[in-house]
C-alpha cells in the first residue's frame, strides 16, 4: 500500500486547528471523520509493513536484548530482568517516574487548595 | 455507608492486602511485581478502608503530615541513594560497581540498591494513591456540604 | 489496491492493528465529545494505544516471561519495553489525577462539565 | 572520591528535584526557609551551568552514563554545546523570574500553595534541565511530561476560574501531544531496537529502504507532538488563553522558556536523531518551515487587535517561536544558529516584556492597552525596560532581537530563500505596528480620565527588569562570543 504520510500529517495539523474554530456541529463530525480516516489508513498501511510480530528475528530482539537476559544476574543480581531494567539499567527514568507522580501531587493539591 | 457486613469484611481483608502489597514490593526483584505493583496494592487497601468507612477514619490512620512526609521521603531515598553511589566514586545511580552487596541471585536480601530502590517507590506510589484519592474525595465533598 | 498479502500482513500484526484502531478511537473520543470526562477517557484509551503498540513490541513467540531463573536456554520476552510502559501507565495515571482534579474545580465554577457549555458561560456577558 | 566536572549536570537535575521534594515539608515546618531554599537551588543551577559552559568550551563536550552503564544498556547524557546553551539560559533567566516572583506570588496566590508553586518551579526547571541533557528518546518523554504537568500547574494554581479552564485546555492538548510522541518513539523503537539517539542515527539510514511508513509516521507524529507542546502555528491554540491567565513570573517561564525547551528538543530529535538523507526524501522540514512562516505573519497580525496586554504577548511569542522553527527548518549552518540564537534572545525579551506587565498589573491593575497612556510619567523605569524590550522585538540594531533576525535573514539567504528575508522584514514592520503605540502613548500620550493609583513597586521587582534590559542592550552590542560558541555548537549538530 502506497501512502503519503506527509498528506496525513498535514491534515493532522490542519485537523487540530479546525477542530478548535468550528463550533459544534454536523460539519464538525464529518470532518474529523474523514481526517481520522485519513490517517488511520496511513496507520493501517505502516502496520501492514512493520515487522512480523512475535518473530523471534525482529530488529528490537537484538544485542541490547540479549545482555539484559544474559548478564542481568550477574550485573544486577535481580533475578527479574524487569526490575533489573526499571531500577538499575534505567533507574533514571525510574527516578523521572517518581518524579511524575510527585509533580501529580503538587499539581493537583495546589489547585484543589487554591481555589 | 452504613454497612456492618461490609465493615467488618473490610477489618479482615485490609491487613492481608497490605500484607500481599509488602510482599509484592519486597520480592520485586525476584518475582513479577515491584515497588510500582506492590505499592498500587498497598494503597488500594488504604482507599479500601476509606470506602467501607468514611474519609475522616481514613485520615486518621494515614494523617496529612505522614502522607506528604512519606510522599517526598520515598523520592528522596531514591536520590540520596543515588548520591550515594557518586560518593563512592561511581556514576549517579550505580548499583553494582559503586560496592553495594549483590548477595546471592534468588534470596530475598539480594540485588543490592534494587532492593532498596523497590522500597522507596512501593512508599512512594502507596502514599500518592492514597493522598490523591483522598484530596480528590475532599475537593468535591467541601464543594457538596458548601451548596 | 488491497492484496491478499497485505491483508495477511494485517492479520499477523493483529496487536498492531488493534492498537491502531484504539489511537483512532481514542483520538476520535478526545476530539469531538464536549463532555470533559469523555475527553479524559479518550485521552487515555489514546495513550493505551500506545502502550499496547509499545509493549507488543517485545513479544516473541513462545517466550516465557523475563524471570530469569530458569536458565538461558528458554526463550524470554524482550523485557525493555515492558519496564518502559511500566514508567509510561504511571505517567498517564499522573495526567489524569491531575486532569481530574482540574474537572473538578471547573464543575464547582461553572455547574457544568460540558465544554461548549462552559464556552457559551465565558461568552456571555451580562 | 572524585568530583570532577562531569558529574554537575546530573547533580544539577537531582539536586533540584531533592529541592522540589523537601520543599512541601519546608514550607510546612519552616516557613521563612522556602524561599531562600529556592532561591538558593536556581542559583546553584545557574552558576554551575555557567562552570559547565566554561568547562565544555574549554575542555569539548563529553557524555555521561547514568549508573556506569554505556549507551545501549543504560540512559546517557550528552552534554554538548547545545545542552550547556540551553542549560545556561534556562537556569539565568528562571533564577530572575523567580526573583521577581518572590514578591509578585505573595501578593497573588494564597498562602497555603505559595509552597507548591515553588515545589513545582524547581520540578519544571529540572524537567527543562533533564530535556536538554539527555540522549535517550524514551527518558526524554518522561521528563517532557514532567514539564508538560508542572507547567500547566503553575498556571491554574492561581485562583481564577479562567486558570483552570486554560489549564486543562493546555492539559489535554499536551497530552495528545505527548501521546503522539509516546507512539513515534514506539515506531523508531520498532525498526531499530534504539533508545539512543546516537544509535539511531547509526542505525537509521540501514533500516529506512525496509521501512519507509515507520520513518514517515514517527516523523509527522514528533512534528505534531513537539508542535503541539511548542505552539507551532497552527497547533497553538491553547497557548493565548494559557499564557494570559497565569501569574506574571508564570507568565513570563512559560512564554520565554517553556515553550522553547520543546522546540529544543524538536531540534536534537529531528536534526541528531534522523539521519540528513531522510530530508532529501520526505520533504518534512519543508512542511514545518511553511507552518514557521505562517506563524510568524499569523501571530504578528493578531497580536495587533487584541486589547489585553499579556493576551498581545501571547500572541507576539507565537510569532516568535515561529522564528525559532524557521531557523531549524532551514537546516543550514547560520539559519539553526539563528535559530538558537532567538531561543536565547527571545527568553531574555519577552520573560522582561512579561515581567514588566506583571509590574504594570501589579501596581496600577492596568490590563488594557488603551489605558496606558501617560503611564512612562508615573513607571519610568518599567515603562523604559518595556521600550527596550519592544525595540528588541521590532529588531532596531544595537537590541539583540535585531541580531537574532540577522542571522535568520543571512541564513536564510547563504541557502538562496530571499523571500524568508521578506517575510522576516514584514513581520519585523507588524511588530512595529503593535509595540511601537504602547511606548509612544505611555510617553507621550495625553494623561487621561481620572488620576492613576500607582502602588509602590517593589525594588526586587524593578531590579529584576532592569537587569534583563540590560542584557538585551548587552548583547545587541556585543555578541560576538556568543556567535562564536553557537558557530561551534551548529557545527557539532550538522
Amino acid at each position: 500500500m502506497e501512502v503519503n504520510s506527509l498528506t496525513a500529517m498535514a491534515i493532522l495539523v490542519l485537523a487540530s486547528y479546525i477542530f478548535f474554530y468550528l463550533p459544534a456541529s454536523r460539519l464538525r463530525g464529518v470532518l474529523v471523520l474523514i481526517m481520522l480516516g485519513i490517517i488511520g489508513y496511513a496507520l493501517v498501511a505502516t502496520v501492514a509493513e512493520m515487522p512480523t510480530f512475535g518473530a523471534s528475528a525482529n530488529p528490537p530482539h537484538n544485542e541490547v536484548y540479549q545482555r539484559y537476559l544474559h548478564q542481568a544476574v550477574e550485573d544486577t543480581g535481580a533475578i527479574n530482568a524487569i526490575a533489573a531494567i526499571i531500577t538499575d539499567y534505567r533507574a533514571f527514568d525510574t527516578l523521572g517516574e517518581v518524579t511524575v507522580l510527585f509533580t501529580a501531587i503538587a499539581a493537583a493539591l495546589s489547585n484543589l487548595k487554591a481555589h | 455507608m452504613e454497612d456492618l457486613l461490609v465493615r467488618i469484611i473490610c477489618r479482615l481483608v485490609v491487613p492481608f492486602v497490605q500484607l500481599y502489597g509488602l510482599y509484592v514490593i519486597t520480592h520485586g526483584h525476584l518475582s513479577p511485581g515491584g515497588g510500582f505493583a506492590g505499592g498500587a496494592i498497598v494503597g488500594a487497601s488504604m482507599i479500601l478502608f476509606a470506602l467501607a468507612f468514611n474519609l475522616e477514619a481514613g485520615s486518621r490512620k494515614l494523617s496529612h503530615d505522614i502522607s506528604l512526609l512519606m510522599e517526598s521521603g520515598g523520592a528522596i531515598g531514591f536520590i540520596l541513594a543515588g548520591f550515594v553511589a557518586m560518593l563512592l566514586g561511581q556514576n549517579f545511580l550505580t548499583n553494582k560497581a559503586a560496592g553495594f552487596p549483590l548477595g546471592v541471585p534468588g534470596n530475598l536480601f539480594s540485588s543490592g540498591a534494587i532492593f532498596f530502590f523497590s522500597v522507596a517507590i512501593g512508599f512512594k506510589v502507596g502514599s500518592t494513591m492514597c493522598t490523591l484519592f483522598y484530596n480528590l474525595i475532599e475537593g468535591s465533598d467541601r464543594h457538596r456540604s458548601s451548596e | 489496491m488491497i492484496d491478499i498479502e497485505v491483508l495477511s500482513k494485517l492479520f499477523n500484526n493483529y496487536y498492531y492493528f488493534a492498537a491502531i484502531i484504539l489511537f483512532i478511537i481514542g483520538f476520535h473520543t478526545m476530539l469531538t465529545h464536549a463532555n470533559l470526562i469523555k475527553k479524559i477517557i479518550g485521552m487515555n484509551i489514546m495513550e493505551t494505544a500506545a502502550f499496547l503498540i509499545f509493549v507488543s513490541i517485545g513479544y516473541i513467540e513462545g517466550g516465557r516471561a523475563p524471570i530469569l531463573d530458569e536458565g538461558f536456554d528458554q526463550i524470554y520476552m524482550n523485557p525493555l519495553p515492558q519496564a518502559l510502559i511500566l514508567t509510561g501507565i504511571v505517567v498517564a495515571v499522573s495526567v489524569t489525577a491531575y486532569a481530574l482534579s482540574l474537572i473538578i474545580k471547573l464543575y464547582q465554577h461553572y455547574g457544568t462539565v460540558d465544554a461548549d457549555e462552559i464556552a457559551r458561560i465565558r461568552s456571555y456577558k451580562p | 572520591m572524585n568530583l570532577n566536572y562531569e558529574h554537575l549536570p546530573v547533580i544539577i537535575v537531582a539536586l533540584l528535584l531533592l529541592a522540589a521534594f523537601l520543599e512541601p515539608i519546608v514550607y510546612r515546618h519552616k516557613k521563612s526557609w522556602a524561599a531562600p531554599l529556592v532561591i538558593a537551588s536556581m542559583a546553584f543551577f545557574a552558576l554551575s551551568s555557567l562552570y559547565l559552559m566554561a568547562a565544555v568550551n574549554y575542555h569539548g563536550p563529553f557524555n555521561y552514563y547514568l549508573g556506569g552503564w554505556a549507551p545501549p544498556f543504560g540512559i546517557e547524557l550528552e552534554i554538548d554545546y547545545l545542552a550547556v546553551f540551553l542549560l545556561l539560559t534556562f537556569s539565568v533567566i528562571g533564577l530572575i523570574a523567580i526573583v521577581y516572583g518572590l514578591q509578585d506570588l505573595k501578593h497573588g496566590l494564597k498562602d497555603e500553595v505559595l509552597g507548591w508553586y515553588f515545589t513545582l518551579y524547581l520540578l519544571l526547571m529540572a524537567s527543562m534541565a533533564g530535556i536538554s541533557v539527555t540522549n535517550d528518546l524514551f527518558n526524554m518523554y518522561v521528563f517532557v511530561e514532567i514539564s508538560a504537568i508542572s507547567a500547566c500547574a503553575i498556571i491554574s494554581i492561581k485562583e481564577s476560574r479562567e486558570c483552570i479552564e486554560a489549564s486543562l485546555k493546555y492539559l489535554i492538548l499536551s497530552t495528545l501531544g505527548s501521546g503522539c510522541i509516546l507512539l513515534a518513539t514506539a515506531m523508531l523503537y520498532m525498526i531499530t531496537g534504539h533508545l539512543n539517539i546516537g544509535y539511531l542515527n547509526d542505525v537509521l539510514p540501514r533500516v529506512m529502504s525496509h521501512y519507509p511508513n515507520n520513518i514517515l509516521i514517527s516523523l509527522g507524529f514528533f512534528v505534531v507532538g513537539y508542535g503541539v507542546k511548542a505552539a507551532l502555528f497552527p497547533l497553538h491554540v491553547w497557548l493565548p488563553d494559557a499564557h494570559t491567565a497565569a501569574p506574571s513570573p508564570s507568565s513570563a517561564v512559560l512564554s520565554g522558556l517553556v515553550i522553547k525547551v520543546y522546540a529544543a528538543a524538536f531540534l536534537k530529535v529531528f536534526l541528531k536523531a534522523y539521519p540528513r538523507e531522510i530530508f532529501l526524501e520526505i520533504p518534512v522540514m519543508e512542511i514545518v518551515l511553511f507552518l514557521s512562516v505562517l506563524a510568524i505573519l499569523y501571530g504578528s497580525i493578531v497580536a495587533m487587535v487584541q486589547e489585553d496586554i499579556k493576551k498581545m504577548l501571547a500572541y507576539s511569542s507565537i510569532a516568535q517561536i515561529g522564528y525559532v522553527f524557521l531557523g531549524f527548518s532551514l537546516m543550514g549552518q547560520r539559519a539553526v544558529a539563528g535559530g538558537l540564537l532567538h531561543i536565547f534572545n527571545h527568553a531574555m525579551m519577552k520573560s522582561m516584556l512579561f515581567l514588566a506587565a506583571g509590574i504594570i498589573i501589579y501596581s496600577t491593575g492596568i490590563r488594557r492597552i488603551r489605558d496606558m497612556k501617560g503611564l512612562g510619567v508615573k513607571l519610568p523605569l518599567t515603562m523604559g525596560a518595556f521600550t527596550i524590550g519592544a525595540l528588541s522585538m521590532v529588531g532596531i540594531p544595537g537590541t539583540n532581537g535585531f541580531i537574532s533576525k540577522w542571522q535568520l535573514a543571512l541564513g536564510a539567504l547563504d541557502l538562496g530563500r530571499p523571500i524568508i528575508v521578506v517575510v522576516i522584514l514584514l513581520s519585523s514592520l507588524l511588530n512595529c505596528l503593535y509595540y511601537m503605540p504602547i511606548v509612544i502613548n505611555a510617553f507621550f500620550g495625553v494623561k487621561g480620565e481620572p488620576e492613576l493609583e500607582i502602588g509602590k513597586v517593589p525594588g526586587v521587582m524593578l531590579y529584576s527588569i532592569l537587569f534583563l534590559g540590560f542584557g538585551i542592550i548587552f548583547f545587541g552590542i556585543y555578541p560576538a562570543p556568543l556567535l562564536a560558541f553557537l558557530q561551534k555548537t551548529v557545527t557539532a549538530i550538522l
